[in-house]
């Protein structure tokens, strides 16, 4: 009898109490996740194979990785040329990343739905996506016919990438900035551009500087192929050498350790950045 | 006519540097000495600073040369003839020779090549055969290659046409499994072409003499002909250290125009391209042993000497025969 | 730019001078307002504020209050009638001239709204934003007056050695007297203020409301306060306005507010409602 | 006075990483010969070059049945390459993030592999991969396992990091196991912006065309890579158009997904 | 598994039954925290609780209030002492025995600790998970005594309508009520209450703090609560605890606590605490 009462607006199924009703929510987490799940599993079936010789291509694999990480050296280069090409390539990805940072954080406070019309919003985000479908090496083809070999093709071809994929970063970061606090100065009569630099910039710089490590350090190693591409120089281009055309895995192993250490040296930098932004 | 008044505004800004573009897959190997002895020529010719671009990237070097962006460039006879289609202005000046120092022998080759055990399956009457490639795995080396896909493509197609069931058959075909071959890979490059045929990914294998020649010895037959035999030398470099000791046979073997040295006609004036090309044919570049490395000095370099190679000026309808592979 | 001269209170003070208020700083006319062009959340609502007097509004959950409060300085537009403050009609303005009748309008809030990466001092200094130019805004160029004005604040609300303090390390009390000095820099005719201590714990609100008490004695700023507490709506209002659905069924002294008046301005909810 | 030098020290600060960020740019240009004049310049022309270069003509069209089989093998490989990778990375995010961590060592053997895994460059494991398994879906697959698998378990110990610790010290306190502290307390709040990020990495899976392309001998990055070294520029403003239209279309649905969960 | 039979509480049940407080159900013994190894956050602390007691620890901020509490469930390790728990000394279980007898102990947090994405049944069954082996927890596979036993809680604490929300979209009150529901489905012997109602407001504090007495009373948890309120601590304990720098300075019946004790606990800050 106490039961009863106590099941009264209670949902069941098959007899038993369930735990949660179904929400738009829920619904829409599960039918993604049985999709893609499907999907993934029903996916191999549907691509084409050539036959692959697996203990032999494991085996190579293997021999070949040792070679490359286990027995690097300096055959055609040295490591003081590796030195400044990886010199190179960070200064590309730097030009890349802070041009395109600086651009995005103006798009940015464009697109973020608390700060700009929704028109304009949308008119960036649709043209987002267009740069962000023409591949790099596209762009930096283009810009090279345009403007010529050299680093302008090389950064003007990844910075369009950053910027298609910062402004999105920024933009959501804005977003998630308490409406309130805007919301405030707004009410003591300050305007548009004092609220961008004296609430929203405050407020979401830990993030736009890790959300720009970030994509620093994916612009490094776009840098590596797209500096050699535009003849704009940097390790790419010995990578390119010792792969392609020497076809040396230790050397390749060697230039992949100089790349790899500046390239975690610069994400514990970024992490000590946040941090110090975080408490400071 | 048109030509001339470029030329002129050319000339008007003739103390900009000059830009060279180096492709180093076409250009047999990179070497920084012999780049920067061209340098030296080329400052020599010009009186302009010379910058030297390095790309790993074909279609952006061959839009540079046609674009003027860059005026002098060294590239391969398939990449000269898209960037002449490109722009009229890019014209060849001069190509290495043959050890003969002519045009005769300005050519290296394309080989088509398949593992030795199973040779005798190419054969029809005890000599090798196109047909029998028919049905096998074929690999190129990629398709913008001359060498490596551009020529041996194109005798494919010229031999298999002819009959019934290949008619329909065009050269953009064979780029993907095909009536001719159910699969078809790319090596990225010649010595990943060779790599696929020796590991078996492949039967048949398209690559270029001079790409492999560090890795691999004669053991029989003539040089560059069907029938000569090839063995992976004992102390070969990766890719090929898993494969020593392994022997193919050449089913063909075609020879391949040399790389010409181009210049785009509209941003270099009359004067300095007749002085470039002078200083580039003159006897002394052609016993710079920076430029020409002598063969048996176990140095690398851009070109090797083992005779009367030098530079030898070529006209734009030497490359005809290249150009004809691609219609 | 005139300084206010900002004296410790002393305990005289605290009995207010009733010759200051007299000026009529806010005056509502027959406001309205509808979110949707469909139901009124507020309607037919007149006010008249004197200089430095402290109001209360009451009223229950949804009533509008903070629908009320806002349309006062126009965050929100109301949908009809006419707002006239300190002898302008505020709804008639354009973007400029609202942003400079805004300044002399405190807003406190609920949550406080501070920029919390900040320090208490820029935080306080935002208020000042009112009175620049766009770039004097961004590169924060502050005068040394504005600069002794918040201090002054500040050390008035006990806040002095917090001033370097970055806010997300204040206890809430801290921040809403953070808020309240942001609000004074404005130097403000009206304070409006939604809720200022429905987040705060029993110490600190009371804390906050003897400070709101006092700079309407003080200063002679007129405080305009939404609570939830009839009690401390009781305590502190010179007057109270009662709200319910959007219609005034309240405004007079606080000693006029009978348990007749709270029924009819609670409806059902009076029995939840605890005092203490 | 004090005040006054507290807030010009903080201005000096910010004109001091102002002014250090412009000596490296500076720098950077010096080293590279950077001509940001030039850049500027070169935008006009650009879009000019593409405005004629770019739009797919007659002869381009011929290959849009070509196009959308190839794209079709792409997005499937990069739903399968991004899905495991995110399951694996879903783990390793967990024992690398500060809030469900078992032990530092741990945590921080975890964020270094994943640091491997993301910043090899592409090359090299290009190299390693097609040599021995020459072109082939599973080089594909390994390949955007790989720098998928990197990339997400950055992104996975972020969003987890964030999600509050509260829950967690909750569950803990109930006595709850490591694992049912993991699914029911960090999965549900975090599951919406890992969601997220894997339709992000799937939409870069897809862009990220000519990687694949190499690799595989597959998709439509394959198709790109052909056509661009030829130079066939209307074709590759075809695929160019047919990728926009998939970016467009998984932003849109990412959005929508995103909107209904949250 | 045996289910508690949940009555409605009537009102003599309010009027404690002596008789029930008799069993000791937590002994601490000379118990001390250190974090850096240097300094001793907590020290000496004794201290013995009896079934159904209802207890408070008050003291000035960083005492160690939270610190100690912290420890009885090991959710931190404290640096010396035995903590005896149902006759058990836990400082020396290993993990699998630790976690059995943390089922038995409930607890209480300020900021609620609910999982917001789920709903409010869910966050509560989530007390049973002591219980479940780690693949039921994760499946979520909950018998229907289980699930009875969680409705029943939450319709004693009046959150029936709400069992099918998010806890994202319940009000301070409510989540804090959700937290206590989870913490009873775990049929605690004790519930720890890490300042339950330092979040809330007045309203809700009143009806958090109202459940809680009444746990303990009509259940007989013992029940041992961190407050900064001391007149909260003085209407609603059998017995309080004064800490100031980790050590105990008083313990006894909330009548005998003076002014000089609150002023001995609570040192210099005492002047700012607002009894009303
Ligand atoms: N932006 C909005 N759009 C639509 N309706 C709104 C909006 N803001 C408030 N409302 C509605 O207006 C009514 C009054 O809301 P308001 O916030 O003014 O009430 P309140 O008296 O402040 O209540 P509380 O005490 O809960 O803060 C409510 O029914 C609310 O749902
Ligand atoms: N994880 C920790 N590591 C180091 N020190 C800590 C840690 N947690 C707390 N402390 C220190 O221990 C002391 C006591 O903290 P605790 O949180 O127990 O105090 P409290 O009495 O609960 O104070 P409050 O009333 O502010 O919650 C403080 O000095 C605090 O700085
Ligand atoms: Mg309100
Ligand atoms: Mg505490």
């Amino acid at each position: 009898m106490a039961q009863t009462a106590l099941l009264q607006g209670i949902h069941m199924k098959n007899g038993k109490i369930k735990t949660c009703t179904l929400t738009k929510a829920t619904i829409t987490v599960r039918a993604v996740i049985i999709f893609l799940s499907v999907f993934t599993l029903v996916g191999p079936f549907l691509l084409k194979y050539s036959a692959i010789d697996w203990p032999t291509a494991i085996m190579y694999t293997l021999d070949n990785l040792k070679m490359m990480f286990l027995q690097p050296t300096f055959n055609q280069i040295t490591f003081s040329t590796a030195m400044t090409q990886i010199l190179i390539t960070l200064s590309l990805a730097f030009l890349a990343t802070i041009l395109g940072a600086v651009l995005s954080f103006f798009l940015a406070i464009s697109t973020a739905k608390n700060l700009a019309p929704a028109g304009l919003s949308n008119a960036i985000i649709a043209f987002n996506s267009i740069i962000r479908a023409v591949p790099t090496v596209l762009w930096v083809l283009i810009f090279a016919i345009v403007a010529g070999l050299g680093a302008v093709a090389a950064v003007l071809g990844m910075m369009l990438h950053t910027i298609a994929y910062l402004t999105k970063a920024y933009a959501e970061s804005f977003e998630e900035i308490e409406e309130g606090t805007i919301e405030a100065l707004r009410a003591s009569g300050a305007n548009w551009w004092h609220i961008i630099f004296h609430c929203v910039l405050p407020q979401s710089a830990s993030y736009l500087v890790s959300w720009t490590f970030l994509r620093f350090e994916t612009n490094y190693g776009v840098a590596i192929a797209m500096g050699a591409a535009a003849a704009a120089g940097g390790i790419g281009f010995e990578l390119f050498m010792s792969s392609s055309f020497y076809y040396d895995l230790h050397e390749v192993g060697m230039i992949t350790y100089c790349a790899l250490v500046v390239a975690i040296v610069l994400e514990v930098i970024a992490l000590q950045i946040k941090k110090r932004l975080m408490t400071q | 006519a048109c030509n001339s008044e470029e030329g002129n505004a050319a000339k008007a800004k003739s103390n900009e540097p000059l830009v060279m573009v180096w492709y180093p897959n076409e250009s047999g190997s990179e070497m920084a000495g012999a780049r920067d002895a061209f340098g030296r020529i080329f400052e020599e010719a010009t009186g302009r600073k010379v910058e030297q671009k390095l790309t790993t990237d074909y279609a952006i070097a061959i839009e540079s040369i046609a674009s003027g962006n860059a005026q002098v460039a060294f590239m391969g006879p398939q990449g000269y003839i898209e960037a002449n289609n490109k722009s009229a202005d890019v014209q060849p000046i001069v190509v290495p020779s043959g050890s003969s120092g002519t045009l005769e022998d300005a050519v290296y080759y394309s080989w088509l090549a398949v593992p030795k055990e199973k040779a005798d399956g190419y054969k029809v009457n005890g000599e090798f055969a196109l047909d029998t490639i028919a049905g096998k795995k074929f690999s190129f080396v990629s398709a913008s290659s001359t060498s490596g896909f551009k020529v041996p493509s194109s005798s494919i197609i010229a031999h298999f046409t002819k009959q019934d069931a290949y008619k329909a058959l065009k050269q953009d075909d064979l780029i993907e499994a095909n009536a001719l071959f159910p699969e078809v890979l790319f090596g990225d490059s010649h010595q990943g072409s060779a790599v696929n045929m020796m590991m078996g990914r492949a039967d048949v294998a398209a690559f270029c003499d001079t790409c492999v020649s560090a890795y691999v010895e004669l053991v029989e037959g003539k040089e560059n002909t069907a029938g000569a035999i090839y063995r992976v030398k004992d102390d070969a470099a990766a890719p090929f250290n898993n494969l020593t000791g392994e022997e193919f046979v050449l089913i063909s073997s075609t020879p391949v125009l040399n790389s010409p040295f181009v210049v785009n006609t509209s941003a270099l004036t009359e004067e300095e391209i007749t002085k470039l090309t002078e200083l580039l044919i003159s006897d002394e570049t052609t016993n710079d042993q920076t430029i020409f490395v002598p063969k048996d000095s176990g140095e690398i370099g851009l070109f090797y000497k083992s005779g009367d190679e030098r530079f030898v000026k070529v006209e734009d309808t030497w490359f005809d025969p290249i150009r004809k592979l691609s219609e | 730019m005139s300084t206010i001269t900002l004296e410790r209170p002393t305990e005289q003070a605290v009995t207010k001078e009733t010759s200051v208020v007299t000026e009529t700083v806010l005056e509502l006319r027959n406001i309205a307002k509808s979110y949707d062009m469909k139901t009124l959340i507020i309607q037919d609502i007149d006010l008249q504020l004197k200089q430095g007097e402290f109001v209360s509004i009451i009223g229950p959950s949804g009533a509008g209050k903070s629908t009320l409060l806002r349309c006062i300085n126009r965050m929100i537009e109301p949908t009809s009638g006419d707002i006239i403050f300190d002898g302008t009609n505020i709804t008639q303005l354009n973007k400029a001239s609202l942003r400079k009748q805004r300044t002399k309008i405190g807003m406190v809030f609920q949550h406080y709204n501070l920029v919390s990466r900040l320090t208490v001092f820029e935080n306080v200094l935002h208020g000042r934003f009112g009175y620049k130019s766009t770039l004097q805004g961004i590169l924060g160029l502050y005068t040394e007056e504005e600069k002794m004005l918040a201090l002054s604040i500040l050390e008035k609300l006990g806040m002095k050695e917090h001033v370097y303090k970055r806010c997300d390390q204040l206890s809430g009390g801290q921040k809403q007297r953070v808020g309240i000095a942001r609000a004074l820099v404005q130097q403000p005719k009206l304070l409006l203020c939604d809720e200022p201590i429905a987040s705060l714990d029993p110490n600190s609100s009371k804390v906050i409301m003897d400070h709101l008490k006092e700079i309407s004695q003080s200063m002679g700023i007129t405080v305009l306060v939404n609570l939830h507490q009839v009690d401390v709506a009781l305590k502190y209002s010179d007057r109270i306005i009662g709200l319910n659905r959007g219609s005034k069924l309240f405004d007079d002294l606080p000693k006029r507010l009978s348990q007749m008046d709270i029924h009819n301005i609670y409806g059902a909810e009076v029995d939840e409602l605890i005092f203490e | 006075m004090t005040t006054t030098n507290f807030l010009r020290m903080k201005k000096w600060k910010m004109t001091g990483i102002i002014v250090l960020l412009l000596v490296i740019t500076y720098g950077s240009s010096m080293i590279t010969d950077f001509d940001m004049l030039k850049g500027l310049k070169s935008i006009p022309g650009t879009i000019a070059w593409m405005a004629t270069n770019l739009i797919p003509d007659a002869a381009a069209m011929e290959n849009l049945p070509k196009v959308l089989s190839r794209l079709w093998e792409t997005i499937v490989l990069s739903v399968i390459a991004s899905t495991t990778a995110a399951i694996f990375a879903f783990f390793f995010a967990i024992f690398g993030s500060k809030t469900t961590q078992l032990n530092r060592p741990l945590a921080f053997c975890t964020r270094l592999i994943a640091s491997v895994f993301r910043n090899i460059p592409v090359v090299a494991w290009a190299l390693v991969l097609v040599i021995s398994f020459g072109h082939n879906v599973v080089t594909g697959y390994f390949a955007l396992f790989i720098s998928t698998f990197g990339t997400l378990v950055r992104m996975f110990v972020e969003t987890i990091d964030e999600a509050s610790a509260d829950g967690v010290e909750a569950l803990n306190a109930t006595g709850a196991t490591y694992f049912q502290m993991v699914f029911k307390g960090v999965l549900p709040d975090t599951m919406p912006q890992m969601l997220s990020w894997l339709f992000y990495m799937i939409e870069t899976n897809i862009r990220s065309a000519t990687l694949i392309g190499l690799l595989t001998g597959t998709g439509i990055g394959y198709l790109f890579d052909l056509h661009y070294k030829r130079l066939d520029y209307g074709t590759l403003g075809l695929i160019t158009l047919s990728i926009i239209v998939i970016v467009i279309a998984i932003e849109f649905t990412s959005n929508k997904v995103r909107r209904m969960i949250l």
